[in-house]
């Protein structure tokens, strides 16, 4: 079985092979059932070899598939062979079972769109790349999938492409993206320089020869891979791709932009983790303080949003920026704990808002909504499950991992705990707020459009502030005012008539809403504190992190002390929603710069459509004027003094003579300097 | 006084370099192109002048026949040279080597 | 006379192209234009048919050639070897290695391409014609081994696309036309003087030689003599008895006279050669530079000079591009094919076989400088390509910076950034000759390459817009498409001995899909404008230019180890012959297993010892 | 000094020993013969059959007394080329017969059948009767052959003035047209002038040395160490002034534009050609051989002489908007390369020079064909906006037309480019690596000129394209393109075989007489005169 894990890529790629050549034959619903084969197919075989592993002994749980020899040059040379090995599977299961899920919750939600069979070509070459990154056996290859899922993402969130402000975020996410993918290539060419190899397994894998590196080398090859990570996986300063990215399809904000490809860049940490350990302490360091600030600075975001999505990404970076905070703090363990439980509420919350727009007739706006509890049940609840998941409340799954990541946090420096708690709170709090804004309260659907604003002072939103300014970019706040929102426009979606009455969605969209629902609540037994028999995914993950895993020394009590403030924290948070947005008694306070998103974006859009494009103008012109102008310039030289001497041909017989007498007289002169005596 | 006036070869030379000068600056200054003309056979006949002192120098006896050679070159020219000449004068009468100027640059 | 002399032409003619493909690869596209020329001009349907007969029929051979290529050898493969020109050495030379074959195979396919996928608006006959020419041209450089031979075919590719453009291109192909040849010409004109220079260098090394060897066997026989005398000082040479020994003797000394004749005769005089090989061999052109004064540089410097210059007018260096965005933006589609597929890389490749192999130590001296120009163009024509409006003189910005890379690649002298740089040149002539065919499709449809006028290609015209897609993104350098593997070895090998240029290099990723994905985003996304609307979509015929091209463009991507295979060996062997003949030395990268042993980890161990 | 003067000055010698008898080898003056037979044939006969109503055949004359001219060199050529006997002078050492000197001769014939070919048609379209052009050219010719065959300064000066006076008239020759007056008149005037300097020159060598005749003086020169060489050395200058002004080497080319662009076309194509190869003939001659021990003092004026003529011609050229001003500019431009391998001063040199000529005889004989054909009557019609169209109307005129001017600009695979070839590398052979560098340039510069010619054929949009117009192109000029075009492109194919000539045709200054001439004992019946 271990040798067919091959097959857990190829599922997908020939999925979309057969959709790219026959996609459109197949049409709706064909090909969305194709690739859902094709994906469920990746997540049997996935099982397949992570059961083959189980079974096999502790420490000979990796396994590596050579298929051939992609790129031999000289002593570099770089396979395409798949690992399975613990943590690869881990994160295969989850991408190829959750991707399946939202597979089958995209027939029905992509349902009429005239690029139905397009949508799928996406997706499973998608899962391929995905699958690539986390199985490929070299650095490389994950490079290969890494970019593999930046395009996909391009083309996913540039979708439905006659919106320019879908085109622009996608460019937006795929630009930003390379950023962070040229920390990545420079990490690649330092450690081949440094180890005369690329992959990751085996005697002579970067793996095990990383403790030969010197610690200079070391942390430059962390800390480069962490700006890739950065920029994947939307930390300070590269995370300003991920909130525009919600105009893609909101399967795909579930699957890319929340559970699988957004983790990637914990996972290439987590992967890497002997050259973590090998370099300079404050390399960890500095990856906690970015992951813990990006999480912080993003959950001021968040609580500020009214788009039911924006909320949803902001939260993802911010959670994100927890799994960095783990990362930082050693806790692999937790980091890929809260990568998955959050993969299950983040997806199953990100589906549950497409069910919501879905149900709403694409409106997207939360001071639009209210009250849908009783109309889409299912969706509802299913949406509670995963607010309650992400806000901490035991038992649910991202109580637990979250917890991990805190403890660990402490353990490092109560300042990162500090700021993490606050988070937690934050968090807490915002995500009320959506519940109760989306869920709870009056129907503010259903109005003509001039009576919604009125709605939306009612609903506690500071009223006079353009509805979709929301901080993006200038061109996505201009499609969003424009009436319509920035994701479902196509006229084709099959919900002609907006703002009808809100329906719970179809069967397609809530069984994978229930799934998930399941899974955020149990999810949390993955990696049980109670006991070491419990630590599930530590004992499973060990053999990958060799020992890298911090070592914590904290009592028992100050474990439940941590715990029990966590959980404080998260009731506060839900407990201010619920005055300010459940009962309103407390006026919200909603900084227009928190909406803004601290003008971050903004100010990077100022930058670059101001200055930055003056500087590529200026080079511009500076290449027509200065280098081609000599060039012409050399060109008019030449041709002036052409025209100059053309001034001595005057003609007259007599100058011509004068100028051959001058002639004469040079000749003279000269030989008469060349006279002996 | 009289050895200072004793007229050596070197004098015909300098004679002919003078000859040759005129007739060179004479073709520069005038405008006739008969003048012209006259200046360039002034010059040849220079030169003739020179080559018969060298021949006289050199007590080399060459150096004269080489002036018959040149007297039926000038003869030769001015025919060629009259004829040229004429046929311009006759569409434009009072051309001069300045009016000549349609082809420049 | 004369007909004697043709007539041993012709047979030794036939004979050559019985045992070279490589001849016949240059004659055919020829024979092509003459018979192009020679049909009439009423029968235009035949002139598109001939021209696609014999440029496939190039195609053919040049595969055949790939076919049979010696995997494991790394040198020269089908050679010909025939005096051209007897008094000055020139010979009818070609070869291919690793490092020209695929280039030779690029050259071949790209033009049946260009011709099946563009029908000239007037005039077919002698577009045809020129295109033929152009191809012969193009495969004469690759395979050239002559200097001469060389420098014949890289001036005359120029005539053929000066007619192309200035005949067949768009509004102002006449200054671009004269631009590009007048540009191009300075830069090679230099080189000729640099050829001649060069050849002359050779023939005083090998007159030094010759001259030494003289006195070797001079002062062999004399020393010979010299032995013969003083054995025989002890005879009374007066006494008759031993007239008998004095006979043997003289007529000893005669012998080695003789001989010595003899030797002196066979070693001959040395005489002018242009011969790539015999000259690059014997290095008899040294840098002898010694002093630090940067301007007092030997003669070996001043020719790479030379013909650096020439070759970065055509590859194009900065800041020696500004022909190029000219050309390529009025030539007609088929000549930008040709002009960023094939021509090039004359500059590039000009740089690897001439620059490299010629002179190893005066390219060692140039390499800073030389890596510093290309990651210039890198992030120069990318910065400079976002900015414009024009679709094609956006690619053609492109070039600059892709070329960067490979010039980079170049000049880090390293066996993967070599081998990715020949791998480069093939992938950019793949990728940006579809890309400039696509831009000619649109160019068909809309009459217009202004990026402004273009708008939601994509719903009008979704097939075009997913091939563009492709190619765009092979362009980027996405992994698993061709761009990428050759930019990414282009990369890793620089690395080794260009650090922090390299580091710079490869933020022009960055700007390369800054630039792509924002035109991508005018031209095919948004909701299409009245113009745009009824864009026909990308027909049969077009799909089928493309389809080869495309699957070049994932096949190489995701296998390019046959290629690099071939590769390989030229260029190992290429930068042996760099460290034989230079100071330079590759720095060793630790192989797999012997890490330990690797400099670089010694001191990484040496350092994390000092760690604990 | 030769003994032919010795005879006809034997009166004045005061002890007549000895009658000099002179070694007349007629067979090696048989091209001179030839060709000045030639013209009084035509002369006699169009007087005394006025066959006006056959001009064609006034045509055919004049190339079959060029080709018998030729012909009858061939087996001078196999003799001086056979070892045991090698080159050798008659007349009394004032005319030599060695490689160059034939060389030059073919080539000049060459010229002369390429310019009558092209007389033909023009002259019927001119409505111009009589055979004088034919006469003309084909003395000029004689004289031109005669100064590739000097020995003698005296006998040089005799061959320039016979080639000069014929292509005066030959300049001024079409009456009504103002342009090819002043052509004449500016020619004549500045061509006497200089010539004037030249037999200056001449006077000054004859003093300084004692001999006019050039074996004398080499090996005068070549023995004796002047003490005092301003004479000799201002000789020199006067000559290379002379020879200058023959080749238009700037500054002494200013009449060429004017010339080129005035007199007719048929007419420039024989300047441009055959005047130039005559002038550079006589230059190697003089300088090469005659001043060969004073090279070091001739070479770097030379050399200056040489960039300024590339650069100035090129330059000048490019402005332009005559294409015959153009050529006369782009010829200046080739003078400056020919120059580039006479200053080289070594048999290298000498071959890339000889090489040079014969190749630029046909490319430029064939650019001025091509420019004889496409005016109108009147010889109007040489702007560069005159061209427009020519790719449409006559598309293989325009393509014979750009294959000349690519030649010039020298791209492979033409005579031009390996022209330039040989004369680069005898320059970078002989030290001057900078003029090498400088001569690319300059080609590359003019090669724009070549280019514009192009653009006007080729590259006219179609709205401004003229009407179409019918082109004819006659049958001697037909011929004479066809010819033109076979030597361009089978010179640059394969050059050796052009080039193994020029490499046999060194030329030398021997003193011997033919000894053939020896071996057949003259008439014993000439008795000297009392």
């Amino acid at each position: 079985m271990l040798d067919l894990v091959w097959l857990i890529p190829a599922l997908p790629l020939a999925g979309f092979l057969i959709l790219l050549v026959a996609g459109r034959r197949l049409g709706e619903p064909g090909a969305g059932w194709l690739a859902t084969a094709a994906s469920a197919g990746s997540f049997v075989v996935t099982v397949g070899v992570f059961l083959a592993l189980l079974g096999e002994d502790h420490h000979h749980r990796s396994h590596v598939v050579t298929l051939f020899e992609w790129l031999p040059a000289g002593g570099f040379s770089v396979d395409v062979g798949f690992l399975a090995d613990p943590l690869s599977i881990t994160m295969a299961l989850f991408v190829t079972g959750i991707g399946t899920l939202i597979h089958l919750y995209s027939i029905g939600y992509m349902h009429g769109d005239a690029g139905f069979s397009r949508f799928f070509v996406y997706l499973n070459l998608f899962i391929f790349s995905m699958l690539v990154l986390v199985l490929g056996d070299n650095l490389l290859l994950t490079f290969l999938g890494w970019e593999g899922v930046g395009t996909c993402s391009y083309f996913l969130i540039s979708f439905w492409f006659t919106k320019d402000a879908n085109a622009s975020a996608g460019k937006k996410a795929f630009i930003t993206n390379r950023i962070g993918d040229w920390g990545f290539m420079v990490a690649m060419f330092v450690t081949f320089a440094a180890l005369g190899t690329l992959a990751y397994s085996g005697e002579n894998g970067i793996l095990e020869q990383a403790h030969d590196l010197a610690p200079v080398t070391a942390t430059a090859i962390a800390l480069l891979l962490f700006v890739g990570a950065c920029g994947k996986s939307a930390q300070l300063p590269l995370f300003v791709w991920l909130p525009d990215a919600m105009a893609g399809p909101t399967p795909v904000s579930a699957l890319i932009h929340a559970a699988t490809m957004v983790t990637s860049g914990v996972y290439l940490m987590a992967r890497v983790n002997p050259i973590l350990a090998q370099s300079y302490d404050w390399a960890p360091t500095l990856i906690a303080w970015v992951g813990v600030a990006t999480a912080l600075f993003a959950a001021t975001i968040a609580v500020a949003q009214t788009d039911i999505k924006k909320v949803l990404a902001y939260s993802t970076v911010s959670q994100l920026g927890y799994m960095f905070l783990a990362v930082g703090s050693g806790a692999y363990v937790a980091a890929v704990f809260h990568m998955v439980t959050h993969a299950f509420f983040k997806a199953l919350m990100f589906l549950g808002s497409g069910s919501v727009i879905h149900g709403m007739g694409d409106e997207q706006d939360m001071r639009r909504m209210g009250g849908l509890r009783k109309l889409m049940p299912i969706t509802a609840v299913t949406f509670i499950i995963g607010w309650l998941a992400i806000a901490g409340v035991p038992p649910f799954a991202g109580f637990w991992s979250k917890d991990e990541i805190l403890l660990y946090a402490y353990d490092k420096s109560p300042a990162l705990w500090a700021v993490g708690l606050l988070t937690a709170l934050l968090t807490a709090f915002y995500m009320s707020r959506q519940v109760f804004m989306v869920f709870f309260g009056d129907e503010r659907w259903g109005h003509a459009d001039d009576a919604a604003s009125a709605d939306v002072a009612a609903a506690g939103v500071p009223a006079g502030e353009p509805a979709g300014d929301t901080g993006l970019t200038s061109e996505h706040a201009a499609s969003v005012e424009s009436g319509a929102d920035p994701v479902s426009q196509e006229p084709a979606h099959g919900h002609e008539g907006a703002h009808a009455q809100p329906h719970e969605s179809p069967w397609l969209m809530t069984l994978p809403l229930v799934v998930l629902a399941g899974l955020s609540i149990v999810g949390g037994g993955l990696n049980l504190p109670f006991t070491s028999d419990l630590h599930l995914l530590e004992r499973w993950l060990e053999p990958v992190l060799e020992g890298n895993e911090r070592v914590i020394d904290v009592a028992t009590g100050t474990k439940v002390g941590l715990a029990v403030v966590a959980v404080i924290a998260g009731l506060l948070g839900i407990a201010a929603a619920v005055a300010v947005y459940l009962q309103k008694r407390v006026k919200p306070v909603e900084p227009q710069i928190l909406a803004e998103g601290w003008r971050f974006d903004s100010s990077i859009t100022a930058f670059a459509g101001g200055p930055g494009r003056a500087g590529f103008e200026a080079v511009s012109a500076f290449d027509k004027q200065v280098v081609d102008g000599a060039v012409n310039g050399v060109a008019h030289l030449t041709r002036g003094s052409g025209r100059g001497l053309r001034l001595v041909q005057t003609g007259f017989v007599r100058s011509y003579a004068l100028g051959l007498t001058v002639g004469v007289v040079a000749l003279l002169a000269y030989f008469l300097t060349r006279v002996s005596f | 006084m009289l050895a200072i006036a004793e007229v050596t070869p070197a004098w015909y030379l300098v004679l002919g370099s003078l000859l040759f000068t005129i007739g060179a600056v004479g073709l520069r200054v005038r405008r006739n192109p008969l003048v012209m003309f006259m200046c360039v056979e002034l010059m040849l006949n220079a030169v003739t002048l020179t080559f018969v002192t060298f021949s006289r120098m050199l007590e080399d006896v060459h150096g004269q026949t080489v002036v018959v050679f040149v007297l039926v070159v000038a003869a030769a020219e001015v025919v060629v040279g009259l004829g040229i000449m004429v046929a311009l004068l006759r569409k434009e009468p009072e051309a001069t080597a300045d009016d000549l100027t349609v082809l420049k640059g | 006379m004369l007909p004697s002399i043709l007539a041993s032409e012709v047979a030794h003619g036939g004979d050559a192209i019985q045992s070279s493909p490589l001849t016949a690869a240059i004659l055919l596209p020829f024979i092509g234009a003459l018979v192009v020329a020679l049909i009439p001009k009423q029968r235009s349907e035949l002139h598109r048919l001939t021209a696609l007969l014999f440029s496939a029929g190039t195609a053919a051979v040049t595969l055949w050639v790939l076919a049979a290529f010696d995997t494991s050898d790394a040198g020269f493969q089908f050679e010909v070897n025939r005096t051209w020109i007897g008094e000055f050495g020139i010979s009818w030379h070609l070869g291919v290695d690793g490092i020209s074959l695929f280039l030779v195979v690029l050259s071949g396919l790209l033009f049946p391409l260009a011709i099946l996928a563009v029908t000239p608006h007037h005039d077919p006959k002698p577009y045809y014609a020129w295109l033929l020419i152009l191809q012969a041209g193009c495969i004469g450089v690759f395979c050239a081994l002559d200097l001469f031979v060389f420098f014949v075919m890289f001036e005359i590719v120029l005539v053929p696309m000066y007619f192309l453009i200035g005949g067949w291109g768009y509004a102002e192909r006449v200054y671009a036309a004269l631009k590009f040849f007048i540009f191009t010409m300075l830069g090679s004109a230099l080189m000729l003087v640099g050829i001649v220079s060069l050849a002359f260098l050779h023939r005083d090394g090998v007159d030094d030689d010759l001259a030494q060897q003289r006195e070797t066997i001079q002062a062999e026989a004399e020393q010979q003599i010299a032995a013969i005398a003083a054995s025989a000082q002890s005879l009374d040479l007066d006494d008759p008895a031993n007239q008998g020994t004095v006979d043997v003797l003289s007529a000893q000394i005669n012998e080695i006279n003789a001989e010595r004749d003899a030797q002196l005769e066979e070693l001959g005089e040395a005489g002018l050669d242009f011969d790539l090989v015999t000259i690059a061999e014997s290095q008899h052109v040294e840098d002898t530079s010694t002093s630090g004064n940067p301007l007092d540089w030997g003669a070996a410097r001043w020719i790479f000079l030379a013909f650096a210059i020439a070759f970065a007018v055509k590859v194009p260096l900065f800041p020696l591009h500004t022909w190029l965005p000219d050309a390529h933006t009025q030539a007609p589609t088929a000549g930008s094919v040709i002009l960023a597929g094939v021509m090039l890389k004359l500059g590039t490749y000009g740089f690897v076989r001439f620059g490299l192999y010629l002179f190893p130590e005066a390219t060692v001296w140039f390499a800073p400088g030389m890596v510093t120009l290309g990651v210039i163009g890198i992030i120069y024509g990318a910065v400079v390509a976002a900015m414009q409006k024009d679709l094609k003189r956006l690619v053609a910005y492109s070039s600059v910076a892709h070329l960067g890379f490979i010039v980079l690649g170049t000049f880090a002298l390293t066996t993967q950034g070599i081998q990715g740089g020949v791998l480069q040149m093939v992938n950019h002539g793949i990728s940006t000759g579809a890309l400039f065919l696509l831009v000619g499709m649109i160019y068909d449809r809309r009459h217009t390459r202004e990026i402004a006028k273009l708008k939601g290609l994509q719903k009008s015209a979704p097939i075009l817009a997913a091939v563009f897609t492709v190619v765009m993104l092979s362009s980027i350098g996405l992994p698993g498409l061709n761009g990428f593997a050759g930019e990414f070895l282009i990369l890793v090998g620089s690395y080794l001995t260009m650090k922090w240029w390299t580091v710079v290099a490869a933020a022009g990723v960055i700007l390369a899909a800054l630039y792509l994905l924002w035109a991508y985003q005018r031209v095919f996304h948004g909701e299409p404008d009245e113009d745009n609307a009824d864009v026909p979509d990308m027909t049969w015929k077009e799909g089928l230019v493309m389809a080869p091209l495309l699957g070049l463009i994932v096949f190489l991507g995701v296998y390019p180890k046959p290629m690099l295979e071939r590769i390989e060996p030229s260029v190992d062997q290429l930068v042996s012959h760099i460290e034989d003949h230079s100071d330079y030395r590759q720095p060793e990268v630790a192989e797999r297993g012997a890490a330990e042993e690797g400099g670089a980890d010694g001191g990484a161990a040496e350092d994390d010892e000092g760690g604990h | 000094m030769g003994s032919l003067l010795a005879l006809l000055s034997q009166p004045l010698d005061d002890a007549p020993t000895e009658i000099a008898r002179v070694d007349v080898a007629w067979s090696a003056l048989a091209p001179i013969l030839f060709l000045i037979g030639g013209a009084m044939v035509l002369l006699l006969g169009d007087a005394l059959t006025r066959l006006r109503s056959a001009r064609g055949a006034y045509a055919i004359v004049a190339t079959v007394s060029a080709l018998a001219a030729a012909i009858s060199a061939l087996p001078l050529w196999s003799r001086i080329q056979d070892a045991d006997r090698g080159p050798f002078s008659t007349l009394g050492e004032a005319v030599g017969v060695d490689g160059f000197s034939l060389f030059a001769t073919f080539v000049i014939c060459a010229a002369v059948v390429l310019g009558a070919l092209l007389l033909d048609g023009w002259l019927r379209r001119e409505g111009m009767e009589g055979p004088e052009p034919y006469v003309l050219t084909l003395l000029s010719a004689s004289g031109g052959v005669m100064m590739a065959s000097a020995n003698d300064l005296i006998v040089m000066f005799l061959g320039l003035e016979i080639l000069s006076i014929a292509v005066y008239v030959l300049a001024a020759m079409h009456l009504r047209k103002i342009t090819s007056q002043e052509a004449g008149v500016k020619y004549f005037v500045l061509g006497a002038f200089a010539s004037a300097f030249f037999l200056y020159g001449i006077a000054m060598t004859y003093g300084a040395t004692g001999s006019t005749n050039l074996v004398d003086i080499s090996a005068f020169l070549s023995t004796t160490v002047l003490t005092d060489s301003g004479l000799l050395l201002a000789g020199a200058a006067l000559l290379l002034v002379g020879f200058a002004f023959k080749v238009a080497a700037v500054p002494f080319h200013f009449w060429t534009p004017d010339v080129y662009q005035g007199a007719p076309s048929p007419t420039v194509a024989w300047m441009a050609s055959g005047v130039k190869v005559a002038g550079f003939a006589g230059l190697l001659r003089v300088f090469y051989l005659g001043f060969g021990s004073y090279q070091l003092d001739w070479q770097p004026i030379v050399y200056a002489i040489a960039a300024i003529t590339m650069v100035a011609g090129s330059v000048l050229a490019i402005v332009q908007t005559d294409v015959r001003r153009m050529l006369a500019y782009s010829s200046i431009n080739h003078a400056g390369f020919v120059l580039v391998g006479v200053q080289a001063a070594s048999e290298q040199g000498v071959e890339a020079a000889l090489f040079y000529l014969a190749a630029y005889t046909f490319m430029v004989a064939g650019s001025f064909g091509v420019i004889t054909v496409i005016t109108r009557r009147g010889d109007v019609g040489t702007g560069l906006d005159d061209l427009r169209g020519l790719s449409r109307d006559r598309p293989l005129l325009a393509l014979t037309f750009a294959l000349f001017l690519l030649a010039q600009a020298g791209v492979p695979l033409t005579s031009g480019f390996f022209a330039k070839f040989y004369v680069i590398t005898a320059a970078v052979d002989a030290g001057s690596t900078w003029l090498a560098v400088i001569a690319m340039v300059s080609a590359v510069v003019a090669a724009f000129l070549y280019l514009r010619i192009i653009v006007s054929m080729y590259m006219t949009s179609d709205d401004e394209l003229p009407e179409s117009r019918s082109i004819p192109v006659p049958l001697g000029a037909g011929v004479a393109l066809a010819l033109s075009v076979v030597v361009t492109i089978g010179a640059g194919i394969f050059p050796g075989l052009l080039s193994d000539r020029a490499e046999d045709a060194t030329p030398v200054l021997v003193r011997e007489p033919d000894p053939d001439a020896v071996e057949a004992p003259p008439d014993p019946g000439i008795q000297p005169a009392p």
